[in-house]
């Protein structure tokens, strides 16, 4: 596990990619992307909660390792300002076999986009405003729903 | 004493992004924490879209409280 | 495409990973192992069909990119003799969003060990036998089943 | 003329990589070519487990075969 401001490529954090014993390596790379549903992106700010963050992601691959038969996890989850094309986060899982890579790390962002305490902030040219993430601000379908979307400038 | 944090939009809302709070009663709850605040800052919180963790472990609203802990309050969360 | 023997780094052919546009990449790096089911492994060699192979895996990325609303798609299969934690295989696929990414990776992978031009020897300290991946073989329920599995000093 | 390929097991087990074979006839299928190199190489080649191209490209056993094509027989194929 591993919460950081920094950048990171693939290869310093994967080098080869292989391991020992490990047939199978499935990775998920999230990056920016430069235009979101709304607006183009200049860049994302990721506020998260130091602490929780790197408790809930180790839960979280504690989890993975219980419910898949895998040998190793690795995750990588980036803070702070970030522009288009760059990392946010890496999950990589190694197996003997491919099917529990693969569902173990979709399991594992799925779980991850649920639960670990990082929210984003979009940056576009007419303001900045919160990634929301939640049915009824999407749907629209939940009576009086007002959610905590705050609106400023860039 | 409670420790209280705000994160993201509620953060922001609010201009706190965090605070010590005289702890309560024995069985307050994190919902009953949330009134207080509420009454406090003189505003609702989160519209019914808000997350609460208490000693960094998301826990539902109807969550006992202990003098000591650490309480955050934050919108769903948005990562990956 | 590449289809080639020299070995190759997730470093090397992935960069940052990221490409403008995709939000997403998943990728599949498959590695010798040093056991399989029946014996400890000190090599693999591959042997492949030059001409179809390149043919089968332009055929394999076509169709995925029919399938899933994916962005871009590369697949490297080396041949030759390879030592255990080496590469064999890599399918990186690039996407808007993470499911089409999970999904078009998977499919790769599951139609290029079904169709692609590959065969795979295992060097054992006892010999050498032809990998078989088929039902018959493995789950000898074929009646009067007999597999060209050819045994021969490593 | 047809040109013939073998691989893995197969290749092994008949000692002979490819050969050219003369075209036997219109409306010869891949089927009807196997027969004839069974009968060749006086051995069946894959206990039922062979497949084949044509060109490149995978095909059933009824597949019919032009003058010119390239033809390869292989057991289930194993890479990834």
């Amino acid at each position: 596990m591993r919460v950081q401001s920094e950048p990171f490529t693939l290869g310093e954090v994967l080098g080869a990619g292989s391991r020992p014993q490990a047939g199978a390596m499935v990775t998920f790379l999230g990056t920016v992307r430069d235009v979101s549903e709304h607006a183009d992106i200049l860049a994302l700010e990721i506020e998260h909660y130091p602490g929780m963050t790197e408790r809930e992601l180790e839960r979280l691959a504690q989890q993975a390792e219980q419910r898949f038969p895998i040998l190793d996890v690795l995750i990588i989850h980036r803070f702070g300002r970030l522009s288009p094309e760059e990392p946010i986060v890496l999950v990589a899982v190694w197996s003997a076999h491919r099917a529990a890579a693969f569902d173990a790390c979709r399991y594992l962002i799925d779980v991850l986009k649920s639960s670990a305490p990082f929210w984003k902030k979009e940056i576009t040219p007419t303001g900045a405003h919160w990634v929301t993430d939640c049915p009824g601000c999407r749907a629209g379908t939940q009576t009086g729903h007002v959610h905590p979307d705050v609106l400023e400038e860039p | 004493m409670l420790h209280v944090k705000f994160f993201a939009s509620v953060r922001e809302r609010l201009g706190v992004g965090e605070m010590d709070w005289d702890f309560p009663s024995d069985g307050c709850t994190v919902g009953d924490l949330l009134q207080q605040l509420e009454a406090h800052f003189g505003q609702d919180l989160a519209g019914g879209h808000l997350l609460a963790a208490r000693n960094h472990v998301h826990v539902p609203f109807s969550e006992p409280l202990r003098d000591g802990d650490e309480v955050a309050f934050f919108p769903p969360v948005t990562g990956g």
